[in-house]
C-alpha cells in the first residue's frame, strides 16, 4: 500500500488514483485499461519517479477516501482546485485547466448568469460547473446528475434546458444533434491540480518539482494536445486559498 | 496514515442534511402510499377474468422485480420524454418507486390473499356476497394483516431505495450527501453522518408501522 | 315460522345430480326431496360425497348431470339463478368461517347491508333478534377470537339466519368443537328444528339425528345407499353398508 | 466518440462476471453467518436475541451503499489497512446475513412447536434437533424468501462499485461515458440483470407454489 | 414386558406440583403417584390442565412449586435429569407431530441413532419390531403425509416405543382422528395396556377408560378433583363438578 516517496521508490511502484469514467480526463477503456490524460501525467510521473505506476480508477465519491485512508499515494483524477476543498486536501500546482461554459440550444437566448434564473439546468454532480452556477446563478434551478453522459443526455431529452459542461460538450452535442445547440458563456476556467495528504511535504514538492519539469520541457503539451487538442492554458502563479505547497 | 475526523463542515450544513432528509421521507413515504394501491389493485387485476390484463401485471411484476432500481429510474427519465411524457426528477423519483414497490407488494399482497382459507371465501358466496364484495369485505383485511411484516419491510428497503435517486438529480438525502462532499471533501463525516440518518429514518419508519399496525389491525388471532 | 301447508312441494330437489372432480366421480345420480319444514341427517363414512352434495345444493360447486331446484328455481350457472338461491339458504360450515376481523355484530351485517340493502341500524335491528335466539347476543361486539369454539359456532348460525333463509343447511357443525361445546351447539339447532326450519344436516351426532331429524340419509362412494326416518334407520338398517357404519360409529361410545 | 461494439460488450460481459462473483462471495458468506444469526435471533437467552434485533436492525435499516462504504474505508480509517475484496466481503457478508438471518428466522418459527417438542420427547438434543428436524424444514419454507433475497443481492453488487469494482452497472457507467449512449447502454445492462435474475424468480415462484400445494 | 414386582415404588411421583403461566395459575398443588404398569386415564374440562400436566412430566414444561420424580431421578432444570427422564418416557401427541421430510422408519430411527448412539441397521431392526407392533409395518418407507390419520397417530406411537420407555403419556392420542380411524389408534393403545406399559392417557373416550384404566384420575381448574377406579368413578362420582362433566361428556352419544 501507500507510504512516503522514499517507500514507493523502494518497492518500485506509485499508486495513482485517477477517475474511471471521465473521458477524456482519466477513464478505463474498452479494454480496461486506464487512459486519457490523467493516466499520461500519471504514467509520466511514475518514469520521474523511476518507478512503475499502478493505477487505481475511482468514482467521484470514493476518491477523497482512496486517498486519505492510503489507498492510493496520489490523485491525478481531475479534481478542480477550490479554496473550501484546499481545507481537506493538498493540492499541487495546477496542471490542467478546463473552460467551463454553459451550453444550449441555438433558438434560446442565454446571455449570463441573470438569464438562467427558473431556467433548469443540468450538471454532473460534484463538478466545477456546479459550484460555478451554484455560485453565479443563485436562483437557476440546478439539476445534478451522476456524469457527463447523464448530463448531456438531460438535455437531449429536454429534462433540462441548458448544462453545464466543459470544452469537451460542443463536439459530443454536435454529434448527437448537429446545429442544434452551442456554448452560451464562459463560466470560468478551472485549474486541475493533483491530490496529495495534506502534510505530506515530500508527494506535494515531488509533484510540484514534476510538474515543473513536464510543463518546461513539452511534455505537458505533449499528452495535452493528445487528449484535449489544445494549447496548453497558461497556468496562474498563485489560487486565492488554495496553497500549492504543503506547509 | 493519520486522518482527523472533524464534523465542522458537517455539522455547519446539518439544516441541509436534515432538510434532505425530510425530502427523503417525503419521496418514501409518497412511493409507498402509491405502491401500496398499485399493490391492491394489481391483486384484483391479476384475479381478473381477462387473461391479457393478468397477462401485462404478471409482466409488469417480473420486469420491475427483475432488474435494478437504477435502469428503471433512467428509463421514466430518459427514454419517456422520447414518447412526449417529461416529468421531473421529483415526479419521476415518486413514480419509479412507486411502480417499483407496487410490484413487490403485488406479490407480496398476492400471497397473503393466497392464504386466506377457502373457508372464508366460501362463507361470504355462502351468504350471497359478490367475487368484488368479497374481497373487499371479507379478504383484503385479513390478507393486509398476514403480509404486514413483509409489506413494511419492503417498504423500508423502498426508503432506503430512493438514494439512487440521486441518479436522476432528484433531490433527497443522498444527493445533497454527495453535493456537500464534494464541495468539502469532507467523505466519511458526510457518509457516516448521512448513515446514521438513514438509520433514523428506517427505524422512524419501523415505528410508524408498528403503530399503524396497531390501529388498522386491531383485531384479535388465535 | 309456521309450518309449511303446501308440504307437497318439495324446496329443494336434486334430480339425477352427478358430480366429478376432474376423473373423479364424486355424486352418482342423486335424487333428493326436501319439503318444507323437513330436516334431513347426512351421514356416511369421510369421503362419501356428504360435503359435496350440500355444496352443490348452494352452488359452492358446480354439477355435471342433472338438476337442482330451489323454491322454483333451477340452479344455472347464470349469476341471477345462483344469487336467488344462495338468498333462500343458509350455510354452516364445520370450521365456522366467521370473518376474523368483523365484530360477531358486524359479521351478521355484513350480508343484510350488502346483499339486501338494507340500512346499518335495520341489519343490527335483525342481528340483535337472531343473536339473541341463539343466546349470545352479550358477546355482539367482541372478535370471533374472543369466543370459544361453541359460542363461534352459534355465531356462524346467527349470521346465516340473519338473511332469514328458507333453508338451512349445516356440515358438520359440531366436529370441531371441544365435547363440552357440543351440547351448546347442537341445542341451538334443535331449537331451529323445533321452530320448523327446513335443515339439512351432515352430522355424526346420533343422539340428535334421533331426536329431530325427519329422515335420515345415509351415503357411500358418492350414493345414496339408504334413507327413512330414524327409528328404522337405527334400529333396522337394511343394507351391509349401513350396519357396519353404524356398528364403527357407535361402538366406542 | 465510440460506438457500442464487440470491444464495449465483452467489457460489460467483464463486469457481468464481477457481479456474479460478489453474489457468490455475499451468498456464501450471508448464508453462513445469516445461519448464526436465525439461530441466534431463535435461541432462548434473551440477551442473544436481543443482540441480534440491533443487528439486524442496523444493517437492515441503512443503505447497501453506506454499509460498504464504512466497512471499506471505515476500517482503513482507523488504521487497518484490507484488502476491496476482503472488505467487500465481509460488507456482502454483514449485509446478506441480516436478510438471510431474518428470513430463515421466519423460517424457523414457521415449523410448527409440535414438531420441536416431539423432538425434545424423544430426548433429542438441540443440535439435532435443529440439524435433523427443525432446519430442513425452515428452509423449505424459507426458500422463495431465499431466492427472492439472492435476486435482490445480484442487484445490490452495483454497489461494490464505490470500492472500485468495475461490475455490471459500473462497467455500464463507463461505456456510457465513452460512448455517450446511456439509454442503449442501460437497456443492455438492464437485459443482462433481468436475463439472470428472472430464471432465479421463475424457480422461486415455482418452488414456493410446490411447497403450497404440498401443505394443502 | 413382565408385570412389575415391586409395585409399591412409584415409577412416576409428584408431589405438590405447582405450575404458573406467568400470572395464571395452571396446575394446583398436584400429588400423584404412578406406579410401575399402571394405566392412569386422566380427564377433565378444556383448560383445566390436564396438557400441561403431562408435559411437565417430561419437562417440555418446567414447574415452580413441588418435585417431580421419574424412576428415582428427580426432574431439575440440570440437562442431565431432563435426558435421564426424556429417555424413560416416551410420549404422544394429539397431532402426532411426525417429522414430515422423514419417512416413517426415518421417523422412528432418529432418537436411537441420535440419543443412544444406536447403529443404522440396530435401530431399524428397534423400528420394525415396533411398526409390526402397531401394524404398518408395510408402510414403513412411506411418508407421514402419505398415511391416513390413525396410522400417523400409529406411527407415532411406535416412534416413541422404539425408544424403549418405562412410560408412555398420551395427549388426547385421538381427537383429531376422524370417527372411523379412532378405533385403530385405541385397539393399539389397548395392546400396549395389556402389555403391561406404563400409561397415563388424557383422552375423552370413556369406553377405552372403563376398559384398561386402572385408575380415573378428575381434573378441573388445575387442580385433581377426584380419582378412584373406573367402576366407581363413573358409576358413583363423588364431587359435583365430576357428575356435571360427566353428564356433558357422555349426553349426547
Ligand atoms: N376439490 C376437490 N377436488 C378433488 N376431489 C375432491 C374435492 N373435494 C372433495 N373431493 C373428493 O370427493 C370425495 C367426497 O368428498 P366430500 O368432502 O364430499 O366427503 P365427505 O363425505 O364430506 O367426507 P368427510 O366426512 O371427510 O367430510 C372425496 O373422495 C374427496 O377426496
Ligand atoms: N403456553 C401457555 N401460556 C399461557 N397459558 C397457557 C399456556 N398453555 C396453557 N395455558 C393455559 O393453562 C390452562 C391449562 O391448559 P391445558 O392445555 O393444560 O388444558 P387442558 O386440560 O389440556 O385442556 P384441553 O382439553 O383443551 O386440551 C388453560 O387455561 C390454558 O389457557
Ligand atoms: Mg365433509
Ligand atoms: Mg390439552
Amino acid at each position: 500500500q501507500a507510504g512516503t516517496v522514499a517507500e514507493a521508490k523502494a518497492k518500485g511502484t506509485v499508486v495513482i488514483g485517477i477517475q474511471g469514467d471521465n473521458a477524456p480526463w482519466g477513464f478505463v477503456n474498452s479494454s480496461g485499461v486506464q487512459d486519457g490524460l490523467d493516466a499520461d501525467i500519471g504514467k509520466a510521473f511514475a518514469d520521474y519517479l523511476g518507478v512503475k505506476a499502478q493505477f487505481v480508477p475511482l468514482a467521484v465519491a470514493n476518491r477523497i477516501p482512496a486517498l486519505m485512508t492510503g489507498k492510493v499515494d496520489v490523485l491525478f483524477a481531475t479534481m478542480g482546485m477550490t479554496a473550501e476543498r484546499a481545507k481537506t486536501i493538498q493540492y499541487s500546482k495546477p496542471y490542467a485547466g478546463n473552460v467551463l461554459s454553459v451550453y444550449g440550444p441555438k433558438d434560446k437566448k442565454i446571455g449570463g448568469y441573470d438569464d438562467l434564473k427558473g431556467v433548469a439546468v443540468g450538471v454532473p454532480k460534484s463538478s466545477a460547473m456546479d459550484t460555478a452556477i451554484s455560485a453565479g446563478a443563485k436562483s437557476a434551478n440546478i439539476l445534478r446528475f451522476d456524469d457527463d453522459a447523464a448530463n448531456i443526455q438531460a438535455l437531449l431529452s429536454g429534462q433540462v434546458e441548458v448544462v453545464g459542461g466543459n470544452q469537451f460538450y460542443g463536439d459530443r452535442l454536435n454529434t448527437a444533434a448537429p446545429d442544434k445547440y452551442e456554448p452560451k458563456f464562459d463560466l470560468t476556467t478551472l485549474y486541475n491540480g493533483a491530490g496529495t495528504r495534506p502534510g505530506e511535504k515530500d508527494w506535494n514538492e515531488t509533484i510540484n518539482a514534476f510538474l515543473d519539469k513536464i510543463k518546461a520541457d513539452g511534455e505537458l503539451a505533449k499528452i495535452y494536445d493528445k487528449w484535449m487538442k489544445r494549447e496548453v492554458p497558461k497556468f496562474p502563479e498563485q489560487l486565492p486559498d488554495i496553497p500549492f505547497t504543503a506547509q | 496514515m493519520s486522518y482527523t475526523l472533524d464534523f465542522s463542515a458537517v455539522i455547519e450544513r446539518l439544516p441541509e442534511l436534515l432538510l434532505a432528509a425530510l425530502a427523503t421521507i417525503g419521496l418514501a413515504l409518497a412511493g409507498m402510499s402509491l405502491a401500496t394501491v398499485i399493490g391492491v389493485l394489481g391483486v384484483v387485476a391479476r384475479r381478473s377474468r381477462f387473461k391479457l390484463l393478468r397477462g401485462l401485471v404478471i409482466g409488469f411484476v417480473e420486469v420491475i422485480r427483475n432488474t435494478p432500481f437504477l435502469v428503471q429510474i433512467f428509463f421514466i427519465f430518459f427514454a419517456l420524454p422520447q414518447l412526449g411524457v417529461r416529468l421531473n426528477p421529483t415526479v419521476t423519483a415518486i413514480i419509479a418507486l412507486a411502480l417499483n414497490g407496487g410490484a413487490y407488494a403485488i406479490e407480496i399482497i398476492r400471497g397473503g390473499v393466497d392464504a386466506i382459507p377457502k373457508g372464508q371465501i366460501e362463507a361470504g358466496l355462502a351468504l350471497g356476497l359478490h367475487r368484488g364484495q368479497i374481497f373487499r369485505h371479507v379478504i383484503l383485511k385479513p390478507a393486509l394483516r398476514t403480509v404486514y411484516p413483509s409489506l413494511t419491510s419492503q417498504f423500508v428497503m423502498l426508503t432506503l431505495t430512493t438514494s439512487v435517486c440521486t441518479s436522476i438529480a432528484a433531490y433527497e438525502l443522498t444527493s445533497v450527501a454527495q453535493k456537500i462532499e464534494a464541495d468539502t471533501f469532507r467523505s466519511f463525516e458526510v457518509y457516516f453522518s448521512i448513515t446514521l440518518l438513514y438509520l433514523v429514518i428506517s427505524s422512524l419508519m419501523m415505528g410508524v408501522f408498528a403503530l399503524i399496525s396497531r390501529i388498522s389491525f386491531n383485531y384479535p388471532v388465535k | 315460522m309456521p309450518q309449511s301447508t303446501a308440504a307437497e312441494v318439495p324446496l329443494i330437489a336434486l334430480d339425477g345430480v352427478g358430480k366429478w372432480y376432474g376423473a373423479y366421480h364424486a355424486l352418482k345420480n342423486i335424487s333428493l326431496r326436501v319439503r318444507k319444514g323437513e330436516k334431513i341427517v347426512l351421514c356416511g363414512p369421510s369421503g362419501s360425497g356428504k360435503s359435496t352434495l350440500i355444496r352443490c345444493i348452494n352452488h359452492l360447486e358446480d354439477i355435471q348431470e342433472g338438476k337442482i331446484t330451489v323454491e322454483g328455481t333451477t340452479l344455472t350457472d347464470s349469476g341471477h339463478a345462483i344469487d336467488a338461491v344462495r338468498r333462500e339458504v343458509g350455510m354452516v360450515f364445520q370450521s365456522f368461517n366467521l370473518f376474523p376481523h368483523k365484530t360477531i355484530m358486524e359479521n351478521c351485517t355484513l350480508a343484510p347491508m350488502r346483499v339486501k340493502g338494507l340500512s346499518k341500524p335495520e341489519s343490527e335491528e335483525i342481528a340483535r333478534k337472531y343473536l339473541a335466539r341463539v343466546r349470545i347476543l352479550d358477546q355482539a361486539d367482541k372478535y370471533p377470537a374472543q369466543l370459544s369454539g361453541g359460542q363461534q359456532q352459534r355465531a356462524a348460525i346467527a349470521r346465516a339466519l340473519c338473511m332469514e333463509p328458507k333453508a338451512m343447511l349445516f356440515d358438520e357443525p359440531t366436529s370441531a368443537l371441544d365435547p363440552e361445546m357440543v351440547k351448546e351447539v347442537l341445542d341451538t339447532m334443535i331449537g331451529l328444528a323445533r321452530d320448523g326450519m327446513t335443515m339439512i344436516c351432515v352430522t355424526h351426532e346420533m343422539g340428535f339425528a334421533r331426536q329431530v331429524a325427519d329422515r335420515v340419509v345415509f351415503m357411500a362412494s358418492g350414493e345414496v345407499i339408504e334413507e327413512g326416518p330414524p327409528e328404522t334407520f337405527f334400529q333396522a338398517p337394511r343394507h351391509e353398508r349401513t350396519r357396519a357404519f353404524l356398528g364403527e360409529i357407535l361402538a366406542h361410545h | 466518440m465510440a460506438s457500442i461494439g464487440p470491444n464495449e460488450l465483452f467489457f460489460l460481459a467483464q463486469g457481468l462476471k464481477w457481479t456474479l462473483a460478489l453474489t457468490l462471495i455475499g451468498f456464501v458468506g450471508g448464508g453462513i453467518f445469516g445461519l448464526i444469526v436465525a439461530l441466534a435471533r431463535t435461541a432462548e437467552s434473551a440477551a442473544l436475541r436481543r443482540v441480534t434485533t440491533g443487528y439486524i436492525a442496523v444493517f437492515q435499516g441503512t443503505p447497501l451503499l453506506m454499509q460498504l462504504f464504512v466497512v471499506y474505508y471505515g476500517v482503513a480509517l482507523i488504521g487497518l489497512n484490507i484488502d476491496a475484496w476482503l472488505a467487500v466481503a465481509i460488507a456482502f457478508t454483514l449485509h446478506a446475513s441480516a436478510f438471510l438471518g431474518e428470513i430463515w428466522r421466519g423460517g424457523i418459527q414457521a415449523v410448527p412447536k409440535g414438531q420441536t417438542e416431539a423432538a425434545k420427547a424423544l430426548g433429542l438434543h438441540y443440535v439435532s434437533t435443529m440439524k435433523d428436524v427443525v432446519l430442513p424444514q425452515a428452509f423449505k419454507i424459507s426458500l422463495p424468501a431465499t431466492i427472492g433475497f439472492l435476486v435482490q443481492l445480484i442487484k445490490g453488487t452495483s454497489l461494490a462499485a464505490i470500492v472500485g469494482f468495475v461490475e455490471l452497472s459500473r462497467a455500464g457507467q463507463i461505456v456510457s461515458n465513452q460512448t455517450f449512449r446511456p439509454l442503449t447502454v442501460f437497456a443492455i445492462v438492464g437485459l443482462a440483470y433481468f436475463l439472470i435474475c428472472w430464471p432465479l424468480s421463475l424457480w422461486g415462484a415455482r418452488t414456493e407454489r410446490r411447497l403450497q400445494t404440498a401443505t394443502r
